[in-house]
């Protein structure tokens, strides 16, 4: 079996500050755990093809080193309430250490703080928590992905002196990590010659946001880009493509999925950062076996968020960023 | 063997709890009518829910024209030419008229129902019935004597060779009374064979060739019509004699309590008239005349046009119903599923309900109103069996005499019966009737909305002839004559027509 | 009666939209004040484009409404529409896939196999719901909400909640964005079930059966009518529109999605009870629905087209939701007067 | 009669558990049905914190299925239960930071009016949707979800989506996760709730009134009960139920949430009618909503604790809530047979 590691990754000093400097490592991961642990996984929902991509890290990386695994998954973003009750689900079943991917940025503080206070340690992964009794984080913020998404377009229109409108529908409303995208993004392009529209909420379901699409074209024809989750990209590609309008209108996701990753590659979808959900999951499940066996450990640490745009997608290393296409949800591992 | 066209043998019927009919024989002769007559509960329709495929029973056998049948359902027996008229409405109060009468059967041209055909045919039967009414409109808008006609018209069939008929009158007037008999007739001459159910000795009288009773689920006996009379059915019924069903009531210092003054509503015209207390004030006119409505305007329960209403000097016009309540008026609804009973809870419950709102206090004391309700379903002469029985559950008379029970949870002066005896049995009735001249004589005022005429003419003091939406006469208690009370309901038809 | 008449006589114009309102009902003048305020507030949206693109857009509601419909006429619900939807997506896609795969020369035998596989499992949601219904006796909310769930996992189970892609390209052209004489084929289609909806529930014995036994299936029974075939047909009919819907959908996305349909049944529920199809069974009419699935679809498209923000566009619904069934109370009293 | 008894007095054990079932009802057999399986499954089910777990855990459900209850029961629908409980956590958390900056030193204070805060939002949502149901006779389903999406959308603007924290640490060390004589606080909110629900609904006249206007609201109103009223106290209370069941989510997850609840109303639904609750309204009985809002979350625990995947826990909740009703229906069989 191939390693995955060495892997380009980022730390994050002084750890779990929203705002502290980032220096580039190199991440190493365990060859093996020294004893079987139980490690319970908490997501959000396993409905779409992100989610998956985590479940996918954290299986293989728990297969790898030989620990018993356990995913639970509270059925959408509305459901903190079941969130909640699955973490502590997890501790009365057992769990040796709990990784969270969580529905909300604050709400989740208390289970933490009281499963932390149990000794067992709590990892946070890819959606982040304000918590300080956090054991570590493998994430890379999504504030950072809508960042990185608009910045591409400011630098790639630096130059123009004409504005470019840009339709942007970062997702459902509320939810924190479309909020924080949301504020990256409007963070990235203030100031440059980049308009963005209204920004259109929905859910990720793909009729809604075909719909959104829709109407935005209707009332801005004008649009230059499309911008949002990556259910919107996959969504639009038809639509532009059936509408003839592949080649006036670029399209843009904000983080990565299989769908975008083939329109990419197709030529549709213009360009998307990579966040590696796979790696993050990876070094999820790596931390807490490291913090479980009293090993050195990188607390805050991300896979390197690059850029995937029709330019380098023959470049990339499909498997780090995206579960294998026969990839079929695994919710627990012996 | 095959002199009978419908013959049943042995049949009983079990409800958790009840022996609903025991082992019980019966015949019916092409071309007679076969009457059932019983106290409430005795197990009519439940014996006719058999013949006509809404039941099964539990055992005992069922023949038509000498072969063994066994119905699956409604649609089984019809094919099989036995139709029936059932006591609980089958009516869709969402479909229209002509739509229920021709449900499942309706005409078609090519694959697609004919509406303009199927409207066409529902005037002619309602021409024949001579009862005006729209075939456009939906049944939940009808009265509930309109909707036994519609009921009725349904039976209108080309193929039966039986027609059931339970309580097809319980609503109705002698006018269409007269009608339906001159079918049944009819349909005699062509060999049919009719059941029919009815606790209107006088009327069935008229028709019947056979009497059957049965009492507590049991089959009592058979006879002749003409070996029958009015005393030996009722002893037949009741195992007891039943000497007087109207009462004597004393007319005791009757004094004004509420003055009505030109009260009008849609479809009544303005009225005056009194209530006193301590005298029946009968209100009687044909189907539709809008006698109901007259009393449910001045209850509020149907907004008011004009006029005003005193209490006891105090104008109370266009108070809501629960404040003429509690200024003691007691209404009594003619429509006891739509508006009387909640079906899905005991007859207890629903009797509790209206006690703890008599008492006005927040918190309940189940055990007292425990008492209270069974203090008035002894009154009311319901059966210890039936109390804690859901009302669904209970024959169509017995659950009237829940909601008759009603008046006597709230306290009350002036209590307006419409319709208070629906399908009630005559022993039973005599025990309302006595109920009614309890109230009355003890200084309340009652108020009798009657489309059963002896009923009005015999307990009123006072009674108001209504004809066309309008009082047409105010006859005291010596005037009162059924020739005279008629002679108005038609004189007012030729005037209209 | 000859009061009301004068009455009626002065009044000129105040009068006549008075009497409009009464016999059109409330959605027909909704639907035109919406329009006229969403054309004050954007200039895009009485373009010829936009109105197709509501036309296409409103099939999806249209289609699941016309069978919620059939449910709530019966008398009951139908919360598994959504589910449906997204069986009927995944199962067609994966047979289509698998099958272009196989076939790879017969793609139109593909795609038909994919889209007949869809309408079974769908049948298969309905026959389930109506059996629980008429012969369990099942409530009808618990019964296709289990099923919804039940569904639902098993959607996702065979996708894993990754969309199925891969689909032959003609299934989307043709049924997700095709045109035939310059109209969406999903319009076509829309306008097709519901000419075909409008004769079954007012032109045939069973539609009038469905409302007999939503009126009163007591009475429905003694008048002879076999309530459980009815009931079952109800909700096989309400899985197969809402199966229909799925197919055009995922040629639309072009894609097999488990995640399809998600908030369809209440919204659907929503479209059939302002155009006043009653809970609690027996009424309801097929162009009204219509008209109340369009509105809802209008109305959303306006405000997008009018840049309304997310969060207000909630609360406006909302409102205009309650407001639409006040103003139809309103109007049914009018009625009761007039008469 | 004395046959059927004959037929009882055979059997011995079978005749013992078949008279259990049918005085006891499905859903006591089935939680212990439940209870022994998942104990066989996970050895770590049946310990001292897990049931107190699930005891906390279903305090929320409980809440709100007991508020749902009330809707129901006067034969209506709250389909803004979960918007409640948004609405409460958004306002509440917001008044209490605010309070908390003007009163640094009165944290108490703060809290109580935060508190209060959320009440009075919740309420005015009860209340409109009494107001709605009652003088305008807007059907309760559209009402309410029109108010759930109005309340969801001013919930979203007053936070920007962004959860509001900063409370007080003593609210949530209080009402998330204080205990009481080794009881969490939140289950004594709940026992205290429980208890006096069943005293309201089985002891006083507003309770009776509640029943009856559910069972027969034309019945009701000749009996001089003041319908509109008792709507409004229906609405109203369930609304405060669901508040309450927001400050103490908002109290466990110490911050203000506008995405609090999402499925929960059809879920308080699902409780009820499992727990024998009539959608046509006037039949419910608090203890068995409580067993029913109980089974639920213990299931769900149990298949986490069991590992099931969670597709098969959508599969499974379905089912047992499919077979929860038809065994309900079965034992109302039996228990016309054996009477
Ligand atoms: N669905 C039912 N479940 C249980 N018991 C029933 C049911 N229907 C009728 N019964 C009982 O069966 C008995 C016979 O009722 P039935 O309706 O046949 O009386 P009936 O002679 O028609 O009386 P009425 O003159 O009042 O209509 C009654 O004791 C009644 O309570
Ligand atoms: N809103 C209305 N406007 C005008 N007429 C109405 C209205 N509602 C009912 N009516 C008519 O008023 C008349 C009186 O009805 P009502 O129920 O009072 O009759 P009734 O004399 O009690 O007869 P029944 O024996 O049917 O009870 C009926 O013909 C009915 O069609
Ligand atoms: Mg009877
Ligand atoms: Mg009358």
């Amino acid at each position: 079996q191939d390693a995955w590691f060495p892997y380009e990754a980022e730390q994050v000093t002084p750890p779990f500050s929203t705002d502290g400097e980032t220096s580039a490592v190199t991440y190493e991961a365990l060859e093996s755990a020294s004893e079987k642990w139980n490690i319970c996984v908490s997501f959000p929902h396993m409905k779409d093809a992100y989610w998956l991509g985590v479940d996918y890290g954290v299986v293989e990386e728990a297969k790898r080193l030989g620990v018993a695994l356990n995913v639970v998954e509270a059925g959408g973003y509305t459901e903190l309430a079941n969130q909640i009750s699955q973490m502590e689900d997890c501790v009365a079943s057992g769990a040796d250490a709990v990784i969270v991917g969580a529905i909300s940025y604050d709400g989740l503080n208390s289970v933490i703080g009281e499963i932390a206070g149990q000794g067992i340690p709590v990892i946070d992964v890819i959606n982040g928590v304000s918590s300080d009794q956090i054991a570590a984080k493998a994430l890379v913020s999504f504030y950072t992905m809508g960042n990185e998404t608009g910045q591409y377009l400011v630098d790639k229109h630096s130059g123009d002196s004409e504005p470019v409108q840009v339709g942007w529908f970062p997702g459902p409303a509320g939810a924190g990590w479309v909020e924080a995208a949301h504020q990256g993004f409007m963070d990235a392009v203030e100031g440059s010659s980049i308009e963005v529209l209204e920004p259109r909420y929905g859910d990720t379901g793909k009729e809604t946001q075909l719909s959104l699409v829709e109407d935005v074209l209707q009332a801005n024809p004008e649009v230059d880009y499309l911008a949002g989750t990556a259910v919107t990209a996959e969504a639009a590609q038809g639509l532009l493509r059936s509408q003839g309008l592949t080649e006036d209108i670029g399209i843009l996701a904000f983080y990565m999925t299989p769908g975008v990753y083939d329109g990419i590659e197709r030529g549709f979808i213009e360009a998307a950062p990579a966040d590696s959900m796979v790696i993050q999951g990876r070094m999820a499940v790596d931390q807490a076996v490291r913090i479980l066996e009293d090993k050195d450990y990188i607390q805050h640490v991300g896979p390197k968020i690059f850029v995937v745009s029709e330019d380098n997608v023959g470049d990339v290393n499909r498997d780090d960023i995206l579960p294998p296409r026969s990839f079929r949800p695994v919710f627990s591992v012996e | 063997m095959t002199e009978h066209v419908l013959e049943a043998t042995g049949l009983t019927k079990l409800y958790p709890g009840v022996r609903a009919l025991d082992d019980v024989d019966f015949a019916l002769r092409p071309g007679e009518v076969h009457v059932l007559f019983g106290e409430n509960g005795a197990g009519k329709s439940t014996l006719i829910s058999m013949l006509a495929g809404a039941n099964r029973p539990t055992s005992g056998t069922i023949r038509l024209n000498g072969r063994e049948v066994s119905f699956a359902d409604v649609g089984a027996a019809q094919e099989a030419g036995i139709f029936t008229v059932f006591q609980e409405f089958s009516l869709i109060p969402t479909l229209s008229v002509a739509e229920n009468i021709f449900l499942g059967r309706e005409p078609r041209r090519g694959p697609f129902v004919d509406h303009r055909a199927m409207k066409r045919m529902t005037r002619e039967i309602f021409q024949q019935l001579d009862f005006p009414i729209d075939p456009g409109a939906m049944v939940a808008t009808l009265s509930r004597a309109a909707q036994q006609m519609v009921e009725i018209a349904k039976a209108h069939h080309g193929e039966l060779s039986v027609l059931i008929l339970d309580e097809p009158t319980a609503s109705l007037t002698d006018r269409e009374v007269d009608h339906l008999f001159e079918q049944i007739a009819e349909l005699k001459s062509k060999g049919v064979g009719v059941i029919y159910i009815s606790h209107r000795i006088q009327e069935f009288a008229r028709i019947a060739d056979r009497v059957t009773v049965l009492r507590d689920g049991a089959l009592i006996g058979t006879l002749e019509m003409a070996d029958a009379d009015d005393d030996t059915l009722v002893e037949m019924m009741t195992g007891r004699e039943v000497t007087e069903i109207y009462p004597r009531i004393q007319r005791t210092d009757p004094k004004t309590v509420v003055s009505v003054d030109g009260l009008s509503t849609p479809g009544v015209e303005p009225a005056n008239f009194e209530i006193m207390k301590g005298e029946v004030l009968g209100i009687a006119g044909l189907v539709g005349c809008g006698k109901s409505r007259l009393v449910r305007a001045l209850m509020g329960v149907v907004p008011r046009s004009g006029g005003t209403i005193r209490h006891r000097g105090e104008d109370v016009s266009g108070l809501p119903v629960r404040d003429m309540i509690a200024r003691g008026f007691y209404y009594l609804s003619p429509d006891r599923k739509a508006e009387g009973l909640d079906l899905a809870r005991t007859s207890h419950d629903n009797l509790a309900t209206n006690v703890i709102e008599g008492r006005g206090r927040s918190f309940v004391r189940w055990s007292s109103v425990r008492a209270e309700t069974d203090a008035i379903s002894d009154r009311v002469e319901l059966d210890p069996g039936y109390r804690k029985r859901l009302v669904s559950q209970v024959s169509g008379g017995n659950q009237q005499k829940v909601l008759f029970g009603k008046c006597f949870a709230q306290p009350s002066e002036i209590f307006i019966l419409d319709e208070p005896t629906v399908g009630v049995d005559v022993g039973t009735r005599a025990a309302l009737y006595r109920m009614i001249r309890d109230l009355a004589e003890n200084g309340n005022a009652v108020i009798v909305v009657s489309s059963d005429l002896p009923e009005v003419l015999n307990l009123s003091h006072r009674l108001l002839v209504m004809a066309q939406g309008r009082i047409v006469d105010e006859l005291e208690k010596d005037e009162i004559s059924e020739d005279r009370v008629l002679r108005k309901f038609f004189e007012d038809r030729e005037q209209a027509s | 009666m000859t009061r009301t008449t004068t009455n009626q006589a002065s009044g000129g114009l105040q009068d006549f939209a008075r009497r409009t309102f009464i016999r059109l009902g409330v959605l027909p003048v909704f639907l035109i004040v919406a329009v006229v305020v969403f054309s004050l507030l954007s200039s895009k949206f009485l373009t010829g484009q936009n109105l197709i693109n509501v036309a296409r857009q409103s099939v999806y509601l249209v289609l699941v409404a016309l069978g919620q419909m059939l449910a709530l006429i019966s008398g009951g619900f139908d919360l598994s529409v959504g589910t449906a939807i997204a069986v009927t997506s995944v199962v067609s896609a994966l047979t289509m896939v698998w099958a272009s795969g196989v076939f790879p020369e017969m793609l139109w035998f593909a795609i038909t196999i994919g889209i007949l596989a869809g309408f079974g499992a769908a049948l298969l949601i309905g026959i389930v719901n109506g059996i629980g219904v008429s012969y369990f006796q099942v409530s009808p909310f618990i019964m296709t909400l289990g099923v919804s769930s039940v569904g639902g996992g098993l959607a996702l189970f065979m996708t894993g909640g990754v969309p199925v892609s891969g689909l032959p390209f003609d299934f989307g052209n043709v049924f997700g964005f095709g045109r035939l004489f310059g109209v969406p084929v999903p319009v076509l289609v829309a306008i097709v079930c519901i000419v075909l909806m409008w004769i079954f529930m007012s032109r045939t014995r069973l539609g009038t059966q469905i409302y007999a036994v939503g009126g009163n299936i007591r009475a429905a029974e003694l008048s002879a009518i076999n309530t459980r075939r009815t009931l079952m047909i109800a909700y096989a009919l309400c899985a197969l529109l809402a199966s229909l819907t799925g197919v055009l959908l995922t040629a639309r996305v072009e894609s097999g999605e488990a995640n399809l349909g998600g908030s369809i049944a209440l919204e659907s529920i929503a479209a059939c009870v302002i155009a006043g199809v009653s809970l609690r069974g027996g009424i309801g009419r097929v162009e009204n629905v219509v008209l109340g699935a369009f509105f809802i679809v209008l109305v959303q498209n306006g405000m997008n087209l009018a840049q309304v923000s997310s969060y207000m566009q909630m609360v406006l619904l909302g409102s205009l939701l309650i407001l639409a069934v006040i103003f139809d109370q309103v109007r049914y009293r009018m009625m009761m007067q007039a008469r």
